[in-house]
């Protein structure tokens, strides 16, 4: 199979499934087909070579191609996106929505997949456009008032940040050479782009807001807290990182941008702390986990800035290892949250272990592969401040996952001997296993580090004790975490109520001067004046 | 000087096809006026099917000739006679309106086929004729070289336009038909006062002679002006939309389609030709401006407005008032490309773009509208539930037309998008893309209300007030899907996004 | 001053007052009428540009003289259209007001309601 | 100052003390009736303006028909003439219209000053190109034959304006009756007028449609006057408007236009371009085409004034 089979077949199987689902007979099968659609892009993932697909013509084309980012990233997503669909199947039996279900479901995976492949800036935007489309579809699909407004939420986000990457991709479209719209040529025209701060910002911009970074962070918990559980693993888990990897594939790293990286990585690493700070004070396991998503997602952007700014072309390949690894525990978490919920004490414990494995390896425990991911970036934070930010994060994520547990413990079934399905339990597993063994895979595999690097004990020990402090602070969180004040999730979304009463009442103002401007005398005169200013308009002019 | 006279204005080989896009669908008003009821709505299909053909025959004649498409009546050479040219944009428009009238006349087939057992009803009769003139009328405003006849071509289509707004009959519609007609006759005699002092100050209406004889003086100022405003008021640009929403919004679906998404076009594409060929060395850039002004406010006032209406169609009709307002914002780009002596087309095209994806997104909503509302047997926003379950393929045409509007990929309305921004960012215009980026959001805003109200499930023991006809839903979509994949057009092996000019190598833009 | 321009500024007055007529006058047969009012003045002004264009031992430009026909069938038309519009609305409703513009404001519910 | 700039002078002021009449007045029935008086006036500046076809068309159709049209809807909207009132805008409306309207006509008188001379012209080239034609008057071989497709167009528009005024009927009057049945008065004027009158203006009208080939007139004119016999005959309840449902009325309907087609198409075998007329043939086609014209003329006009179908058809 050449390349581009590889890469048709890793778009075309799930795209032509979403299609299929317009017959009501293969939309009604199809909830039992979730897991089969992301194969061929796993497969994909381990054997294509970095041959571009161009489809199109000299004029106008789209292209794909498989970079190792986007390798790594696919790899590990397929194998996500067939756990959770596994998940999906099982929860999809006899629903009633399940034809709707399926179809936002396939429309993310399209789009999830695309988005990691396109190597054009056309196809990138179009994509992404589907998948936000589709997640947002997905948030709905949890059926109540919130998940709505979850919904609603979401897309409106994700329409604003997708507002400022036209206009981003549009100005860098004119400053590559011959018009190409390819990603790495409008990533290597940027550095001499007559705008490239404000083009450099909006991409920012855009893409922050889609990766969750502080102050715009606030869909993440909404959107996480109210979409099904395997909606919820694949959006924390998979969607989120097309933006990391957008910033990873659009930002010059051949040049130092201070200017640009450090601010970057300062607004990262206010999102590290602030996800820990509200995290710890919700009580619902998917909040607590969307809430360390934010966190995280602001330590990777804060990785990627620190990048940008000392020009690390290690960066890349770095920031999306750490990205990986945070794609399949995330997502597992999700699952282990809607399996644990289902789980009685009898069954408790072996679906518990995993989760706090996978939980602490997010704080760095040592031999997980979280471990591995902070090692890998920490030569692109350098040693300096944001080292020691780094240790403090590290300590941070370790206190809302031991959180985390808690509040996982505290949610499982009250029935003892009830256990989660079949289905659920094996993509759990699965998903767990994966999850520890593909980071050590990965390591090696792409060149990062080599095993016997990241068993040194001074590397054990380096990771262990930020996790000693962690244990300790949640140990204050459980004796005195009565006192904390109760965020609503969200957060800050909650001042957005003023704000909309006053564009309400805007709204209102305006409609009234739209009604008195069709009164007929008024659009009379309307009409006069404004042939008098036109003409008057051309007098000037001359 | 702004045109390039060095295409021979004689007739082309195939020039006489432009007669026929002209003739055949009046032929038709005036063969189904004789054979009444069922027999009217047979010849309609028969013109819809031939006028499509046509428009095609002329797409072909211009591409393959690489030249514009010429008639000369008569064989009278303006300034005495007339002309009929046809130029890449005028086919762009052909094309579109050809495709839109064939997915209106397939829907409306169920909404107003004659009733059995009656020879003939009024309504049904009325629609059909009247669609057939509004498409020669439309035919003629693209094609005709000549004021005066464009003046005739205007009227026409304001005649066809005002019963189809009153086709139901009922007292609002007859109010808001009579302000449409009213404010209409208003814009077209300032129309005619522009062209009239144009002949008095150079002896001609010819649009191509006109081009080469105007230059900047106070009577062509006049006439610019008054032209432009008669025209926009014909548009019904924000502030001058008095009569669109409650004519748009009362009108029967099918109608609604027609006068939204096609009517609608005929002055906005006279008042681009008219900046284009005619004043182009007249209008001045803050002129140009001016009108991307009024289309700013439209889209923010009318996506404002529509998001707070409670009625379905009330809301897309204020759409339509907010989407025009994207027509206008090319005039400054083109006029700033010409300015800096760059070609223009990317504006201009962006601009033509907006104008068809509009047109088939438009019809495609108004239409699936009117489906809903024979479900539902209303549509107020508030209480959509249900649609989803009746209505599936309608709901999805709706959210494609919907997207179209956003400007989502790959939709026509994206593709505009894409041309627009990157103009106004050459041209260092870059509050227009502001604009259209907030415009965006605000359109998904209600887009998402209504698609989300819609999928809502149905109180228990729900049934449809009325069964829609398959094909009436497969018109819909089809509509929707046309514009929703407009955006392909980027994959056409012809240079596109130079179309305009790919087609019409010589005869161009300043 | 000739008759021409005499008369070519006793159009303008008449496309003036027929403007003032149209946007104040609420009765919509007041509203046609200052629509005749404005196209006359309208054909005037062209009326006295075919003057003007007298040459050839013609009394006046035929071209234009040709198109006034044209345009007065045109304005009678849609007076004829307007005054059927006009009437059909009185039988409907007893008034012939224009005003009653707000579409559906009666029955508006809030959007999110 | 001459006489003739006087009497020019005069007419001017008369005609724009009457068009601010027409506005001003209170009441729409003598507005109506200043409109009249108003085309009648123009017609005479018509006149003045060496430009009798106009003159002709202005008598006809600016101040018959239109005339006829207004006073007949000002009758029966005469109910409505205080709630309209009521809706008269403020002082602040009215204040800023009139400075706009003012503004506006000063900018055309600038635009009318400043009109080049000598003016451009289409004559020399109208009359160059008469003699192909074979007609004498130029105007009528500028509507029927340099600028047909106008005059094509124009018949088009009215019906078109026919077909909107009918799709107002009432749906239970659909295929029936076009305005009000009118009463016979034996012993009214009326009827002594529609007895007296229609026999002198048919033979006006065709004559005026016969001459219109080579000296000023034409079938627009002479159609009208035909109209407005029949309107004062049905107006006059001596005859009814025929049904629109019916099948001969329908065909006279379209003939004049189809005609007008049909040759126009003919011209692209005979003559080598749509809507010419063959070598030395071109008379007797523009003679043809306003026979043929003439009949639908005359029945849509009156049709356009006698209004949507109100009656129901016959059974």
């Amino acid at each position: 199979m050449t390349t581009s089979n590889l890469l048709i077949a890793a778009i075309g199987v799930p795209l032509a499934m979403l299609l299929a689902c317009i017959v009501s007979g293969i939309r009604e099968r199809m909830p039992s087909l979730l897991a089969l659609a992301p194969i061929p892009a796993l497969v994909a993932a381990l054997c294509a070579d970095d041959t571009p697909l161009v489809l199109g013509n000299a004029r106008f084309a789209l292209s794909f191609a498989m970079d190792k980012p986007g390798a790594m990233l696919l790899l590990v997503a397929a194998i996500l996106w067939i756990a959770a669909g596994v998940y999906a199947t099982t929860e999809l039996r006899g629903a009633v929505n399940a034809g709707r279900f399926v179809v936002c479901w396939l429309m993310t995976l399209t789009g999830c997949i695309g988005v990691f492949l396109a190597a054009d800036m056309v196809g990138f935007y179009f994509l992404l456009a589907v998948l936000s489309v589709g997640a947002s579809g997905l948030v709905l699909q949890g059926g109540t008032a919130e998940a709505l407004r979850a919904s609603a939420i979401y897309l409106g986000l994700a329409l604003i940040a997708e507002a400022f990457l036209l206009a981003g991709l549009v100005m860098l479209a004119m400053v590559t050479p011959d018009g190409s719209l390819l990603i790495r040529d409008a990533a290597a025209a940027i550095p001499t782009s007559p705008w490239r701060d404000l083009t450099l910002t909006l991409l920012v911009v855009g893409l922050g807001m889609k990766a969750g970074l502080v102050p715009l962070h606030f869909w993440m918990p909404l959107a996480y807290g109210a979409a099904p559980i395997p909606a919820a693993a694949v959006m924390s888990g998979a969607v989120v990182k097309a933006s990391a990897l957008a910033l990873i594939r659009f930002l010059p790293f051949e040049v130092g941008l201070p200017d640009f990286g450090l601010p970057l990585a300062a607004i990262g690493l206010c999102g590290a702390f602030y996800g820990v700070a509200i995290g710890i004070t919700q009580s619902r396991p998917k909040l607590v986990l969307a809430y360390s998503s934010v966190s995280q997602m602001g330590f990777l952007v804060a990785v990627i800035g620190m990048g940008l700014a000392t020009g690390d072309v290690d960066t890349p390949l770095a920031a999306s290892f750490y990205a990986a690894h945070h794609l399949l525990v995330k997502g597992a978490l999700f699952l282990a949250v809607g399996v644990i919920a289902t789980t009685g004490r009898r069954w408790l414990w072996p679906m518990l272990l995993p989760a706090a494995i996978l939980a602490l390896g997010i704080g760095g425990l040592p031999l997980t592969g979280g471990a591995l991911a902070k090692l890998a970036v920490k030569p692109v934070l350098g040693d300096g401040w944001v080292e020691l930010l780094a240790i403090l994060s590290a300590i941070g994520t370790t206190l809302l996952m031991l959180h985390f547990l808690h509040r996982l413990l505290a949610s499982a079934s009250l029935d003892p001997s009830m256990s989660a399905p079949v289905g659920w339990v094996l993509s759990w597993i699965s998903m767990f296993v994966a999850a520890l063994v593909a980071p050590w895979m990965l390591y090696s595999a792409t060149g990062i580090g080599t095993w016997s690097d990241a068993l040194q004990p001074a590397i054990l020990w380096a990771a262990s004790w930020p996790i000693l402090i962690g244990a300790g602070l949640a140990l204050g969180l459980w004796r005195w975490g009565r006192y904390l004040p109760r965020v609503p999730e969200g957060d800050i979304v909650v001042m957005g109520q003023p704000v909309m009463r006053v564009v309400v009442r805007c709204a209102e103002a305006l409609e009234r001067v739209e009604g008195v401007l069709r009164q007929w005398p008024v659009a009379g005169l309307s009409l006069l004046m404004l042939s008098l200013i036109l003409g008057g308009m051309m007098f000037n002019g001359h | 000087m702004p045109h390039s006279l060095s295409t021979q204005d004689v007739t082309s080989p195939s020039g006489l096809l432009l007669v026929l896009a002209v003739l055949v669908p009046f032929i038709g008003v005036l063969a189904g006026m004789v054979l009444g009821g069922r027999g009217a709505q047979r010849v309609a299909f028969v013109i819809l099917a031939a006028g499509l053909a046509i428009a095609i025959a002329i797409a072909n004649a211009l591409v393959q000739s690489g030249d514009t498409v010429v008639y000369i009546l008569g064989g009278w050479a303006p300034p005495l006679g007339v002309a009929l040219r046809a130029d890449g944009l005028a086919v762009i428009m052909l094309l579109a309106i050809a495709v839109v009238i064939g997915g209106i006349g397939v829907y409306a087939r169920a909404d107003f086929g004659t009733p059995p057992g009656v020879r003939e009803a009024r309504a049904p009769l009325m629609f059909w004729l009247l669609l057939l003139a509004v498409w020669g009328s439309l035919n003629l405003v693209f094609v005709s070289g000549d004021l005066f006849t464009l003046y005739v071509a205007l009227e026409l289509l304001t005649f066809a336009g005002v019963p189809l707004v009153s086709l139901g009959g009922q007292p609002e519609t007859l109010r808001s038909a009579l302000r449409y007609l009213l404010y209409a006759l208003f814009g077209s005699v300032l129309y005619l006062l522009g062209a009239v002092l144009l002949y008095g100050a150079y002896g001609t209406l010819d649009i191509l002679l006109l081009a080469a004889r105007v230059h900047p003086e106070p009577v062509t100022w006049a006439a610019a002006a008054l032209m432009t405003v008669g025209l926009l008021a014909k548009t019904a640009l924000f502030p001058l939309h008095l009569w669109l929403p409650p004519a748009h919004a009362g009108a029967p679906a099918a109608a609604s389609a027609v006068l939204s998404g096609l009517v609608i076009k005929g002055s906005w594409f006279l008042a681009v030709r008219l900046w284009l060929d005619v004043f182009a060395g007249v209008v001045t850039l803050p002129s140009a401006q001016m009108l991307a002004a009024l289309g700013a406010a439209a889209i923010l006032v009318g996506n404002i407005v529509a998001l707070r209406q409670a009625r379905l169609k009330l809301l897309i009709a204020y759409s339509t008032v907010a989407q025009i307002g994207y027509l206008f914002l090319m005039f400054p780009l083109a006029t700033g490309l010409a300015a800096a002596q760059i070609d223009s087309t990317a504006a201009v095209n962006g601009g033509m773009l907006q104008a068809i994806s509009h047109a088939t997104a438009k019809a495609a909503m108004f239409m699936a509208a009117g489906l809903i509302y024979t479900t539902l047997g209303h549509d107020r926003i508030a209480d959509l539930r249900g649609v989803a379950r009746a209505l599936p393929m309608t709901l999805v045409a709706f959210a494609l037309g919907g997207a179209s509007l956003i400007g989502l990929p790959p939709s026509g309305g994206f593709l505009a998008k894409w041309l627009l921004v990157s103009v106004a960012i050459t041209t260092a215009q870059w509050w227009w893309v502001l604009v259209m980026l907030v415009g965006g959001l605000l359109t998904s805003a209600y887009v998402f209300i209504v698609v989300v109200r819609a999928m809502a499930p149905p109180s228990e023991g729900w049934t449809p007030r009325a069964r829609v006809p398959y094909y009436q839903q497969v018109a819909v979509l089809a509509l929707a899907l046309c514009s929703f994949l407009l955006g392909m057009a980027a994959f056409c092996p012809v240079d596109v996004a130079r179309i305009g000019r790919a087609v019409v190598p010589e005869i161009g833009w300043p | 001053m000739n008759a021409p321009t005499l008369f070519g500024l006793c159009a303008a007055a008449l496309v003036g007052v027929g403007l003032y007529g149209l946007i104040v006058n609420p009765q919509p047969l007041r509203k046609i009428l200052a629509f005749n009012l404005i196209g006359c003045g309208v054909f005037l002004l062209f009326g006295a540009i075919a003057r003007r264009g007298a040459a050839v031992g013609m009394g006046g430009d035929p071209v234009p003289q040709a198109l006034l026909i044209t345009g007065i069938v045109v304005a009678f038309s849609a007076t004829a259209l307007a005054v059927a519009l006009v009437l059909r609305l009185f039988d409907e409703t007893g008034s012939v007001t224009l005003a009653s513009d707000a579409p559906a404001k009666a029955q508006a519910d809030p959007p999110d309601a | 100052m001459t006489l003739a700039l006087a009497v020019d002078i005069s007419l001017t002021l008369l005609v724009l003390a009457v068009a601010g009449w027409i506005i001003a007045v209170r009441d729409t029935f003598a507005a109506v009736i200043g409109f009249v008086a108003y085309g009648l006036l123009l017609a005479l500046i018509w006149v003045r303006l060496a430009a009798p076809d106009v003159a002709l068309t202005e008598a006809a159709i600016g101040g018959g028909l239109t005339g006829a049209l207004l006073i007949g809807a000002a009758g029966r909207l005469r109910k409505t003439e205080a709630a309209t009132r009521a809706e008269y805008p403020g002082v602040l409306i009215r204040t800023l219209a009139a400075i706009l309207a003012v503004t506006v006509t000063a900018a055309l008188a600038v635009g009318v000053l400043a009109l080049p001379d000598p003016a451009p012209t289409l004559a020399p080239a109208a009359v160059a190109s008469l003699a192909t034609t074979g007609v004498g008057n130029p105007v009528t071989a500028v509507l029927l034959a340099f600028r047909s497709m106008d005059t094509l167009l124009e018949a088009i528009v009215v019906l078109l304006a026919l077909l909107g005024v009918w799709s107002l009927a009432p749906d239970r009057a659909w295929g029936g009756y076009p305005g009000p049945r009118h009463h016979a008065d034996p012993d009214g004027i009326l009827a002594y007028l529609a007895r007296l009158l229609p026999p002198i203006g048919i033979i006006v009208g065709l004559y005026i449609f016969w001459i219109g080939a080579d000296l000023p007139g034409g079938k627009f004119q002479g159609a009208t006057i035909l109209a407005a016999m029949w309107l004062l005959v049905i107006e006059a309840g001596l005859a009814d408007t025929p049904p629109i449902s019916r099948t001969w009325l329908r065909v006279l309907l379209v003939t004049g236009p189809l005609v007008f087609i049909a040759i126009g198409f003919a011209g692209s075998i005979t003559a080598g371009a749509v809507l010419a007329y063959p070598e030395g043939y071109a008379k007797p086609l523009i003679i043809a085409i306003e026979i043929a014209l003439m009949p639908t003329l005359v029945l849509t006009l009156a049709l356009l004034v006698a209004g949507a179908p109100q009656r129901m058809p016959p059974q």
